[in-house]
């Protein structure tokens, strides 16, 4: 497995292609997958758009990081994980934990430092957390993620718990110390590890051009011996399949995969970002690339599923959404004589 | 807050503003300096600082980095040790332990390690403290932990005056100096003379006189302090507020002079409480001669411990408020103790 | 030095080997306890630590790392909080500061900001210390750092007793726990139980009870200081001698609680002196009720404000030894100052 | 360039070939630098060898690294600089020192913890330096030299003083987060440096098959789009050559190259070190390997030297080390009331 070409012979039976001339990407999906899939992508652009809105409306303290853009990433890879399968996150991942089956409303009052967030309003958007759930955290380290992804990777093979874990990054990421040993480590320990970079083609306003010496993150693999694959991260269907095929290698013991998906941020960098790096002309290109409406329009087009469904799941996110967000509204802060609550776990008697 | 002392007829800019200005003058003033860090060439900086500098500078000498913060301390001290004067933006303070390698191991022990025979002119500005709702990972001071390592030099500049002053006196300093800025200061104003001026490192300012206690403070807590005393003084606690400004190397002296006089001191900074730098301060005073002079317990009023959270309210309960340091003062005043 | 007061009849083991009997016992009753770090495998360790381990628990859990002290760190932080126990060796403790950033943005701040719920038992061991000419990147005393940091906890144990039971502890907390071990203690012998015993992390151990003065000291000044002791007896000073032992948290009670005994305080710590481990215990006691029952400035005896030197005699001058401790005990009891 | 082969049809010109049949890396060189090359290996096998035996005289106070097998990549690589290049070293640094023209009584006196050693005593052999000869430092971190280099590079650069720099680190070294970060950022901006890896198979215990995903170090140049070379680091002639053409390459301004020279440390690790992880077989295979022997041998056979001129060197060695162990033996000790000074240089007053 060298290219994404390579997954033309993949091994998935296509049990639910009852339209010809599918991709076969595309046909490895069932019409469940593909409701879940688009309902998944829809939930995660409409949580971050209300998002965005309370930010305006003056309810989020602190700044928030927008994968507007970049949803068929989240969703398509982590679609391809069993749920007591694990990932790691960035400061730019709301979508890798409603991937990952995150609740909207606690992670709304995370935003609004309500006591019933994931975090009880501790961490706020950066660290959005859910490890019994999988979900071994958002990170506001650039990095950080990736050497604990190793760890859970070691976890889970020592455990023998067959677990995969997915571990999510970003271009600007891969120039850092961590990405290097974390590769190498996962590598020599065939660890069930997949590295997802997330290239979006900058790292806050570094275009990857000026920040690394390849273009293509996933040509690095080769001084891990592991197979890399770059492949465009708006097409779902893409990215699921070759999220498929890494974490199947990974749980059969061969050792990681570095995916390297290609997409764009169709929002800056952060809120203070005044996009002075790029041009208007280059997000109008990408935002025609939208992920989700392609990935619709796809499924239109080969009559895997009507518009009706379609109109039908986007009416339930918002009504996810809009509860979601009254929820969040109605929770109670926390108590800040409970502040130091957390610091350390209580210590158990000892099994002597 | 800051009145016009010294300078009768003074231009105002933001702190922010005023450390561009100084970086701008030291690098009119000298080819060899430079600046590198993310995003500080056509972004500005994650705060703003380095602004329009690019433009004037150009992308050689104000450089754009790889998010690799170990390497480009690295280079830092590379370029240091071979004839230039780099002087790196860390983008928040806390990506610092990303680094520590190269400042500890590297800059701060090769002047010794070598016999005195090289020096490393490097200064590294980063923006530490809480109250923007960053939580654990961006909102730390850990100015301590480099107060505590031999061969480094430590400030912490309040003001936008000191901000200038003290980044070119760092710049011309052949010694590594870390500058912890503070977040909820960019956006500050205050008198700032347009000449290169340079504030001596090492020596604290008496940000006001008074008898009845020493409010010792750093950073956003001398700001604080200084309202607080304010406060205090329309109680009748007449309270002198030193702005400690160098971490290392400490003026115990300018500590220990106000403390005969006042026999009450209270340290007041924002890093967490324990081994934090009031830690320090007070071990100074207990260990030298002006213990005698002590009426009362050494008081200090750190950050809890505890991580910096998201919440704003729990945010500020996290560490020194105007509040605390007038109820704190006053007690101390008043009772002996807190 | 040490006198068998608990255990009638006990084994004497070394430091090295009461870690690694430590090691082996929690492997065995545990199997989610595992060990990683630089050649802790078939190379026994750099100071022979983990010696035959791995040729008893196999490959797969005494796991030989490549030299990558960040991405090790952050192994054992991912492992931890997955239903695992790393006990990670780091091979020198001045490697730490490459694996700052996982140890303290993440190990020691999770369970905080994922709100209480989920946690990081791991342990770091590390040798620290001076003493074997192994200079400025091979000898450092960095325990004051992660002292200042919530989350984590800190000892240094400084006989093979209580580095066997700290350990044991430390591996059944569930909260990271850092381990100084010291270089020069790793072949002195001492009294150890063979069962698996706890020393609970937190406490400090009086080593020696006396009235005149309180030395409060950790890991190899603890033995020196102890040493001292019985040196000040012989010319009437009876000194109480307090090892630390955890550093985070600190067992602040056990030493307020001796110099209201006392009435002078002594603190003798190898780190650096300036926000050092003694800088904590000073200010801890000047803000406390003890200090109304100071008699005398309270004394700090730390590592010189210096990178450790490679040549002997000054590596020596750089941290407290014998003869400074009983002179500075000397004249604090005699003169009321140093 | 991408690998050792394309020195074939190197540029230079075989000024000093007089005898047939030469390979062309050693046709480059001129008897004379044959002679010192010679000199400066024997060099530093012989310092190391006294460095040794006053270890066990207890004249040593502290452990020491030997690089004994490897004195051919220290001399092939840095005889092709300029004295105005630079170069950082490592913890296994004394042939790196030497090559740079460190005078032996001086290091000699360094390691007896005399304040006429290099660092005056303070530093011993992990921190050997002048800065002035461009010698940035022995380093105790492994790693630490990596960014230190780039920094030396990018200085170079900005001070357009077409200076050099040569990198030394270990295979191990390459396995920490500061190599990839070093050698990217060293690419993007073309950087002046040349990377060398003394890949002596081990670091420390850690057989480099068991700690890094590929047995070829030079391949991650590919992670970084710097040409990556591995060559027999054994071979005078062939380091000499390779690094003639990335140094050339380098001032040109065309940015670094990674070397790989692959070799041998014959002793242990440290001085501690009791050789559990490797044969006794494996060691003797690559005694039969000394480069000095080697390279000695191939001189003769082309008739290029004599053995008497050989004989001569090795007279000049044993006279040189012997009256420069003499001189660090007569040396004073540091005076320890001096221990604070060297923390900080003094500030000057500043040029307002
Ligand atoms: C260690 C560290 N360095 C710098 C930052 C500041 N920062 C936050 S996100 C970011 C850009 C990250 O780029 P990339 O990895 O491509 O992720 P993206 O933001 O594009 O999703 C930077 C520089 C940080 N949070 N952590
Ligand atoms: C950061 C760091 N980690 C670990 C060590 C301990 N150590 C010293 S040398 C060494 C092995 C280095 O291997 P390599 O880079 O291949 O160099 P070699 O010793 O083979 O010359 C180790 C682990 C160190 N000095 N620094
Ligand atoms: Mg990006
Ligand atoms: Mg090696």
């Amino acid at each position: 497995m060298t290219s994404a070409t390579r997954l033309k012979d993949h091994a998935v039976s296509f049990s639910s292609s009852r339209t010809p001339n599918q991709r076969p990407e595309f046909a490895i999906l069932s019409d469940e997958e593909i409701g879940e899939s688009y309902r998944l992508m829809r939930l995660i652009r409409r949580f971050e758009e209300r998002a965005e809105e309370s930010y305006t409306r003056g309810l989020i303290h602190g700044t928030m990081h927008l994968s507007i853009g970049q949803e068929a990433v989240a969703v398509g890879i982590v679609g391809a994980l069993k749920p007591h399968d694990t990932i790691t996150s960035t400061h730019r991942g709301h979508g890798h934990s409603i991937a990952k089956g995150a609740d909207p409303a606690r992670m709304f009052a995370e935003f609004f430092g309500k006591s019933t967030g994931y975090c009880g309003g501790r961490g706020g958007s950066m660290h959005i957390a859910d490890v019994e759930a999988g979900n071994l955290g958002a990170n506001g380290i650039v990095g950080g993620g990736l050497p604990i992804a190793v760890g859970a990777g070691l976890s889970a093979k020592m455990r023998k718990s067959h677990q995969v874990c997915v571990c999510f990054f970003g271009d600007g990421a891969s120039n850092e110390g961590a990405f290097h040993e974390a590769l190498n480590m996962a590598s020599i320990w065939k660890l069930p590890v997949v590295f997802v970079c997330e290239n979006n083609k900058y790292g806050m306003s570094m275009d990857i051009s000026r920040a690394s010496a390849v273009p293509d993150i996933a040509k690095r693999a080769v001084a891990y011996a592991m197979p890399g694959i770059t492949v465009d991260g708006n097409d779902l269907a893409l990215t699921r399949a070759t999220a498929v095929e890494a974490i199947e290698r990974a749980r059969r013991g061969e050792g990681p995969t570095l995916i390297e998906c290609k997409t764009y941020r169709i929002r800056g960098h952060s809120k203070s970002d005044r996009n002075l790096y790029r041009t208007k002309e280059e997000i109008e290109s990408w935002r025609a690339q939208c992920p989700i409406e392609r990935f619709k329009a796809e499924a239109l087009d080969l009559g895997r599923i009507d518009a009706k469904a379609f109109d039908d799941i986007d009416a339930g996110v918002e009504a996810e959404i809009e509860s979601a967000i009254a929820f969040a509204i109605e929770s109670p802060m926390p108590d800040p004589t409970r502040l130091t609550d957390d610091v350390y776990a209580e210590s158990l008697p000892h099994h002597a | 807050m800051f009145t016009l002392k010294v300078f009768p007829i003074m231009r105002e800019l933001t702190y922010a503003e005023a450390i561009r200005e100084a970086l701008s003058q030291a690098m009119e003033a000298d080819p060899t300096v430079f600046t590198l860090g993310e995003d500080i060439g056509v972004y500005g900086g994650a705060f703003g600082v380095t602004g329009d500098l690019v433009h004037r500078f150009g992308t050689e000498r104000v450089i754009d980095t790889p998010i690799s913060e170990l390497g480009m301390a690295g280079a830092a001290v590379g370029a240091a040790l071979t004839g230039m004067k780099p002087v790196l933006e860390l983008q928040f303070s806390d990506f610092v332990t990303l680094a520590t390698e190269q400042i500890v191991n590297q800059a701060a022990k090769i002047r010794f390690m070598f016999g005195g025979k090289a020096s490393v002119p490097l200064v590294i500005r980063m923006p530490g403290g809480s109250g923007t709702g960053a939580a654990a990972q961006h909102s730390q001071s850990l100015e301590a932990w480099f107060g505590h390592i031999p061969g480094l030099k430590v400030v912490q500049p309040s003001t936008p005056h000191d901000a200038k002053g003290l980044l070119l006196a760092a710049i011309d300093d052949p010694n590594p100096v870390l500058i912890f800025e503070h977040k909820l200061l960019y956006r500050m104003k205050g008198p700032v003379p347009e000449e290169a001026y340079r504030e001596p490192i090492g020596k604290a300012a008496i940000r006001r006189e008074g008898r009845d206690v020493t409010i010792v403070a750093t950073s956003m807590m001398a700001i604080r302090s200084l309202a607080a005393a304010e406060r205090l003084a329309a109680e009748g606690i007449d309270a002198e507020v030193i702005d400690l400004r160098t971490i290392r190397p400490m003026d115990t002296e300018a500590v220990l002079k106000s403390v005969r006089k006042t026999s009450r001191l209270m340290v007041v900074y924002e890093g967490v409480k324990t081994l934090g730098v009031g830690a320090e301060v007070s071990a100074a005073v207990a260990e030298s001669d002006a213990f005698d002079f002590l009426d009362a317990p050494i008081v200090r009023l750190g950050g809890k411990d505890v991580p910096l959270p998201y919440n704003p309210i729990l945010e500020k309960a996290a560490v020194p408020q105007e509040d605390e340091i007038v109820n704190a003062a006053r007690r101390l005043v008043r009772e002996g103790r807190v």
